[in-house]
């Protein structure tokens, strides 16, 4: 166990050269998960990194870990039945917004509802990446790609939105170009018993650029996202002198000091709520209306599938009368000849 | 019960039970068949029945079948044409009168024959009187009256009385057969234990309809039929479905990993998934997927994770499963496919039964995408399959589809239980976690059956990630070499073609040549068995045999085809295993004779087509 | 046009037996859709009823206008095929609990992303009917069925829920004992420009019996349940004397007249409410805590991808010089030999 | 340009171009052949890339790579070996080195050959000194040194310089070909109006590297090939992706019917889609499904709704589309499904050519469900067979499969365009809404074609209902009748048998008996096709014949087959043509010749193979 402590991110790393675009956001989510790794004091050989396909699945080539590089969209299906097969892993997810959302879409809200502890990286680049810059799930309305030459005429699934339909009870939401709070995101996400889903706001340098950038730029970053942290107050901003308030059954951005606000009337941010309305409407702001939420944005445990099925297992075992196949074949009606 | 009617032996007897899908048809002929079994008859059986739960009552369409076969020799079919019908209403007669024997015994419910009743089922006056001269011999009992009568005293709502109607038909057939009434009263008392009325009710009915065929004169002779002369050992009934299960746990128990089933319900696959999710006592874990591609999605994710993993269905979702089954090849991870095949295309017919998946489990995936493929043959015998099913994957490192069918799924027979430890025990094959020091090259294979081994997440030190890119042969990493690309391909196949090895050569029925090979495979078997050996009893040339062992094939069958003078190949669909045959054991010219109709073949119409060519000579 | 009028809920009926069990509550649907149509004032063969697989998906078979019997789960996709390909059609999706949120799921929710004019009635009866009573996604959680002897450990789904995570733009619920309010759900459902998503609450009498009945039966369910009207009080109770009020963020039930309640505090339906926080609170009430909300839930239009797609192909087609295939076929670059 | 060096005419002449994916030789190669087609040679175009979207700088699975062929008569490869190979760093070198023909030209970015840059692509030494001595000619050229002088007064940033290397290259092999620079000025005129600098810097590359061409001794003479003798007409460079597109609006509009294209993006057929989502214009309606079995449903949607409804994918698509495609079979609806293959099994060899969808094309659909299959050969017919696919389709009202492959979809050649109006007509199967007094039958059948009609959604007096349970002949309603089943059965074989009719036998190319006939399907028509022809020329006795319509065959191959002494059977998976030949055409014996490298057979390794059968005899 001692030994363990000794583990560094270089240990995550496998010989298999990194296959990224340079410059791709995917690079310092790697980085991120094999630190977060480090720290995690869990045997290497603990952890399973599942993947569909996408750009963004081929992460676990690059992971010195037991890795699986699925099929498209059914990243979320094989993830869960490693997890439920063997529970004591540390089972990782890594998927694409296409992937986790398009053809992957019934997995996804299936895992979630069924709470399994797997922790599911989102990588939403707003884009197919792999196959070259088509429109996805997540696209906004009205972008053109190589497959919306004119404009999409469909609206975007929100990810947040999605995972508390689907009685999500883990949610947080990171960036890629901001590796330390993405560190702590993954810690708190690998701790959290259950299924918990981060989505990454990730650049795709070669197909859709920039697509975060009004948000994640360093110069404004600070003014259009808000870290949210259990039990802190809602405060953001480059002064720190934006807060959000609630206004009838909504949220409202109010700068303390004006209007009559005080640091009394921000709110205080309570991830641990079950009721979800408040989370979806964190989860939902948008630029420019409200700032874009970062960092857990709900954490709500419940027991996990596993954990139940493997309770209803010792159970059953415990009064069953069959505890091998030789007693199964003689329960019920036999007779001899 | 003592009766004083004379009693007449008999060597086998089918007995067809049918009426309306809410009269519990299923039920009695369960009754009868456990009860007949537990007698120490051999017994086979074909339940029947409709699409929709609950089909309008009274109509030809509602009807809902039991047929069973027993005797005192081994019984191979359910039996194409019955001794005994009986027909709760004349929706079940108008269903079931052709499948009659001339000078059977047809039991109606007469209190059914109104006229309403037998314009819905389709008649323009009462059949019974013309039956009557048609030499069949009709009990025309008043059953509803006659139960109505008999649980006067219990205070019984009138649905309830109806629903004891099904006992008093199954009375009448036990006094008729001669078969002790306590089996089916511990059933009632068991499965009612917390509502007496009901059981009562039912062992009231039971005993009364007994009583009524003891009395009246229309069956002036009850039947004796021997037991059968059945190997020495223990005896269940099982069906196909259940059989599949057991084997499949078993298999597990014999590898000594856990069993996982990521699945789906699909009829007529679901009871698979039912059984195992009720052996939570031996540890299997099922898990109920949200569509078939979640089910073998899950079982991949499973195996990967060092379980034994199996993913169970029918057509429609073994078509969802075949990207699927891809991956588990270029991953070369065991897992079990079940595919009980049903009616197609499409939803087809969902309840019958059909042998028409073949072609789509051999080569139904992208690229080059080589499986294992086998085949069970009889309700009982799915547990050897299965079995077998789950040694070859995990020995071999493979996915194997099992196919079995709707008949062999519900039919059942009397099964002599096997002796775990008389069973094979399985060598998985994985890595021994006291060689982690050495590197582990995942995609290394054993030179002799070119087998990779088995490391599973949680063993220390041999980490490694699969996939479904291109292999690079040994080390397993991704690999866009053309010259690679051949190279594996051509192991995966020569991989499963070595499993061919394990395989015996299907043993002939019949001489070693003859006029007439008749040539099958998987649930067949019983009525093809049947016709042959019938056939030989009259002194035909003609010989059977029977494939379980599908993909690769048994090496050598070719060295049994050459000793034949023509090769019929009997299939429930348009030749997919006559083609299959025509690829693998080329040279012969292979007939066929199919059927597509949702229903088994009957010994009648096999022994007609082989008397055919035999005079065609 | 004048004919029309005359249409009555038999010339809906076809020719078929219909196979439902009797007494399951997919009879008293099949009577309310008839109805519905009847009134609504479209020609017959205009009406394309789109189905999947399940004891719900039969009813196609039982409507005498045109229909599909499609596929198990992909009865979503089917229909969006036919809206897309000519939205003059008034095209219904019929689907259960497993049919619309197992193996459907991923259609399910990107056609109600997507936005496109389908009236989608989800039959849900917490259960797989026709495959003979295993859980569904919407069986609760330690229900015993035939895949789930010992319980399941799974929690449901709640179809309102998904549908707000998926962008819905309408959701109402209904029950099957209540033909009239159906009807009058359908005919909003069916004039909603957009997804129209109407769970009813239907009674399997086979292999669920009774699952709703703490609901629905009609001695509790005046005081049960809560039929909202957009622009009305949210008042319930057999004597009309409780309400919903707000309470901080939640919603709270109150007796008026009690604990200084009155009518005033009572909070009024607004389902054009574009944000979604206040009708999956609504959509989301439970027994017994709250009663279940009936009727439209949620009604926000905006514009359907069909008509955005035509709107955009009438665009290019004026303004492109390509107008057939010859002169595609002699755009860009050719050459004369 | 004048020049003053000699000029030495050449039959035809295949150049590569090679580099980091980055490099730009996409555009190099597609300049170079647009410019070539457009002088009137044929060309034939092979592009090459890697699966990742940027592999790693410098290596060798990061090399992309364009191979043209061209000439001055019909070239039909992009053939094997190159005249010269252009290579931006030495990774391009290392990966292509061995297609060089001997004395061949190469042309290296000399400013890449750095000691980290050799390392990085496996050279232990500069590989250069030892090819000189291999007789090849090396052009040493500094092309980052002379690109960055020829732009500098641009004021550019580096990376946009860097940017232009690709123009050098393409202007040095110009003055080698002699070919005009205008046209690719043009296209950089058009492509970056809006950013005047890149036009300018890529132009002034362009002619840098033209007039270093022109200027070193190295290259002493430049190379002339005649226009090729094509037939009168317009032509245009056209990809076997964008004539799939093409042919299926072409069909739409034929069949007048309104386009609609279901699908989800997968390489390589990603592009089909772009361009039918490009074709607004046209009214072409596309809808990019969540997946792929969205994508077919939607379809099966409109074609219900009365579309011409197709779908287009690859592999790992069309194993999870084969539930639905079972679906259309049933219901009888016209639905294309487009497969371009790629290389299997599971996600293989993503970017890369095979045909070992085959099989599962044919037989990869649960239950007996017949649909038609035909393939295309070139890049350009992919407009024809795309086109008949979309009749049969409609024509027929079954589901047709088209499968090019990887190597079409992206290859490119000149091709004649058609005029429309000499097109044929396309008979939809729709009823007459005047007769909408009449009853309508939905699945009465035509008895010469046994094609059902047509009524869709709004035509009043027409309603109906379809699904996938099995239905009653004629009426079409809901049928568990047994035989009922049979005959449906037999109506959808016969059916789709029936199309055989339509079917030309394909044309021997040689002698009508020959020792040796060569058999092909698809897209390898032009390698075979150029072996044969070759050994041909030199006198061998071999025949070749290429099938395009695959299921059903069309009728009287076997008539043909029987002149021949010996069968082989080329193709690009393991055989899977010739193993269903051994079932459509039994008695012969197909030898089989395959490769599954994802790779184009060569021409080279294809005589070779030829010559060692014809030399055994
Ligand atoms: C069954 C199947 N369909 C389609 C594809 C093609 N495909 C591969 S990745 C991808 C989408 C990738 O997008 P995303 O998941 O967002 O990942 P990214 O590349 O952006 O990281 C698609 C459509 C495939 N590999 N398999
Ligand atoms: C691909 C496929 N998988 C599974 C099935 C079997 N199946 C038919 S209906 C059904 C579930 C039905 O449940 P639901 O949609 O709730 O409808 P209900 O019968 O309850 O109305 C299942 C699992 C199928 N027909 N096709
Ligand atoms: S294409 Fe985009 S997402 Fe993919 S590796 Fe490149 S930058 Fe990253
Ligand atoms: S099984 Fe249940 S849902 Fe199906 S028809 Fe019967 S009562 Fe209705
Ligand atoms: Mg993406
Ligand atoms: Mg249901």
């Amino acid at each position: 166990m001692a030994e363990l402590q000794k583990l560094t991110p270089k240990d995550f790393k496998s010989d298999q050269e990194v296959r990224w675009c340079p410059g791709c956001g995917d690079h310092a989510i790697l980085n991120a998960v094999q630190k977060t790794m480090a720290n995690l004091g869990i045997p290497k050989e603990d952890f399973a990194v599942i993947s569909g396909i996408g750009c963004s699945s081929r992460f676990p080539y690059y992971m010195d870990t037991y890795g699986f590089h699925g099929i498209h969209g059914r990243g979320a299906a094989i993830a869960s039945g490693v997890k439920v097969a063997n529970p004591k892993l540390s089972v990782w997810q890594i998927t694409g917004d296409g992937d986790a959302m398009a053809i992957g879409g019934n997995h996804f809200i299936h895992l979630i509802r069924r709470n399994i502890d797997i922790n599911l990286l989102l990588f939403n680049n707003e884009i197919y990446g792999l196959t070259k810059g088509q429109y996805s799930p997540t696209s906004h309305l009205g972008i053109k790609t190589k497959t919306s030459p004119f404009g999409t005429v469909e609206n975007p699934f929100h990810p947040g939105e999605l995972v508390i339909g689907a009685q999500g009870r883990f949610f947080a939401r990171g960036i890629d170009n901001q590796v330390k709070a993405l560190v702590d995101i993954f810690e708190e996400s690998a701790r959290f018993k259950g299924t918990s889903v981060v989505e990454v706001l990730q650049n795709c340098v070669i197909f859709n650029d920039g697509i975060h950038e009004k948000i994640v730029n360093k110069n404004v970053r600070d003014d259009r996202t808000i870290y949210l942290k259990h039990g802190e107050k809602m405060i953001f901003g480059k002064e720190r002198d934006k807060g959000l308030v609630r206004d009838g059954l909504k949220l409202k951005v109010v700068t303390i000091g004006k209007d009559g606000y005080t640091i009394e009337d921000i709110l205080t941010h309570d991830a641990h709520e079950a009721n979800p309305g408040m989370h979806l409407m964190l989860a939902n702001m948008r630029h420019p209306e409200y700032p874009v939420a970062l960092g857990i944005i709900r954490a709500v445990p419940t027991a996990t599938y596993e954990d139940l099925l493997d309770q209803q297992i010792e159970e059953v075992k415990s009064s069953s009368k069959i505890k091998n196949m030789d007693d199964l074949l003689h329960t019920g009606e036999t007779w001899t000849v | 019960m003592a009766t004083t009617k004379k009693k007449i032996e008999r060597e086998e007897v089918v007995i067809r039970f049918s009426g309306d899908s809410g009269d519990g048809m299923q039920l009695t002929g369960t009754q009868f068949s456990n009860t007949t079994a537990l007698l120490g008859n051999d017994v086979s059986t074909f339940p029947d029945y409709p699409a929709e739960i609950r089909a309008p009552q009274g109509t030809v369409g509602g009807v809902s079948g039991f047929q069973l076969h027993f005797g005192n020799a081994k019984v191979h079919t359910p039996g194409d044409y019955c001794d005994v019908l009986v027909a709760m209403n004349p929706a079940a007669l108008q269903a079931n009168k052709k499948w009659v024997k001339k000078g059977g015994t047809v039991i109606v419910n007469i209190d059914s024959f109104t006229d309403k009743n037998l314009e819905k089922a389709g008649f323009e006056s009462n059949p019974l009187p013309d039956l009557k001269k048609g030499e069949y011999n009709i009990i025309e009992a008043p059953v509803q009256t006659l139960v109505r009568e008999a649980v006067k005293d219990l205070g019984l709502d009138m649905k309830s009385i109806e629903r004891t109607k099904n006992m008093f038909a199954l009375g009448i057939t036990y006094w008729l057969f001669n078969r002790p009434l306590n089996h089916t009263e511990l059933f009632f008392e068991k499965k009612f234990a917390k509502k007496p009325e009901v059981i009562e009710a039912n062992i009231l009915a039971l005993h009364a309809g007994y009583n009524y065929a003891n009395t009246i004169e229309a069956l002036s002779s009850h039947y004796v039929i021997k037991k059968a002369k059945l190997e020495k050992g223990t005896y269940r009934n099982v069906n196909g479905n259940v059989a599949t299960a057991w084997g499949l746990i078993a298999a597990a128990e014999r590898a000594k990993l856990p069993l996982f089933c990521g699945s789906y319900p699909i009829t007529p696959a679901t009871e698979i998934l039912q059984e195992l999710s009720a052996r939570k006592d031996l540890g299997v874990k099922t898990f109920q997927a949200e569509d078939e591609i979640g089910g073998i999605a899950t079982s991949i994710g499973a195996s990967f994770a060092g379980h034994f993993a199996v993913t169970t269905t029918s057509g429609p979702g073994l078509a969802l499963k075949t990207e699927a089954a891809g991956l588990a090849v270029i991953a070369e991870l065991p897992i079990v496919i079940v595919d009980v095949q049903r009616g197609g295309p499409s939803t087809g017919l969902p309840t019958k039964t059909e042998q028409s998946d073949l072609l789509q489990a051999i080569y139904g995936r992208h690229g080059e995408s080589p499986a294992v493929v086998i085949a069970a043959s009889s309700p009982s015998n799915c547990f050897d399959y299965a079995f077998e099913a789950g040694q070859i994957a995990l020995e071999h490192m493979v996915p194997v589809i099992l196919l079995t069918d709707g008949f062999l799924a519900n039919g059942t027979e009397p099964w002599k239980v096997p002796t775990m430890s008389d069973m094979p025990e399985i060598k998985v094959q994985m890595v021994d976690q006291s060689k982690a020091d050495e590197e582990y090259l995942p995609y290394d294979r054993d030179p002799e059956t070119l087998v990779r081994k088995w490391a599973v997440p949680g063993m220390k030190g041999f980490e490694h990630r699969l996939g479904g890119l291109e292999k690079m042969d040994k080390t397993g990493t991704v690999s866009y070499v053309p010259e690679n690309h051949q190279v594996m391909t051509d192991y995966r196949q020569q991989k499963v073609n070595m499993v061919a090895k394990r395989f015996p050569l299907p043993k002939i029925e019949g001489d070693e040549n003859a006029d007439l090979l008749v040539i099958g495979w998987g649930g067949t078997y019983g009525h093809l068995h049947t016709a042959v050996t019938e056939l030989q009893a009259e002194g035909k040339s003609v010989s059977f045999i029977h494939f379980n062992h599908i993909y690769p094939l048994p090496l050598g069958v070719d060295q049994i085809f050459k000793n034949y003078k023509r090769l019929l190949v009997c299939e429930l669909n348009m030749g997919q295993f006559a083609d299959y045959l025509t690829i693998k054991v080329p040279g012969f010219k292979y007939e066929k004779y199919n059927k597509v109709q949702g229903l088994p073949f009957t010994v009648d119409e096999l022994k007609q087509a082989f008397n055919k060519i035999l005079e065609e000579k």
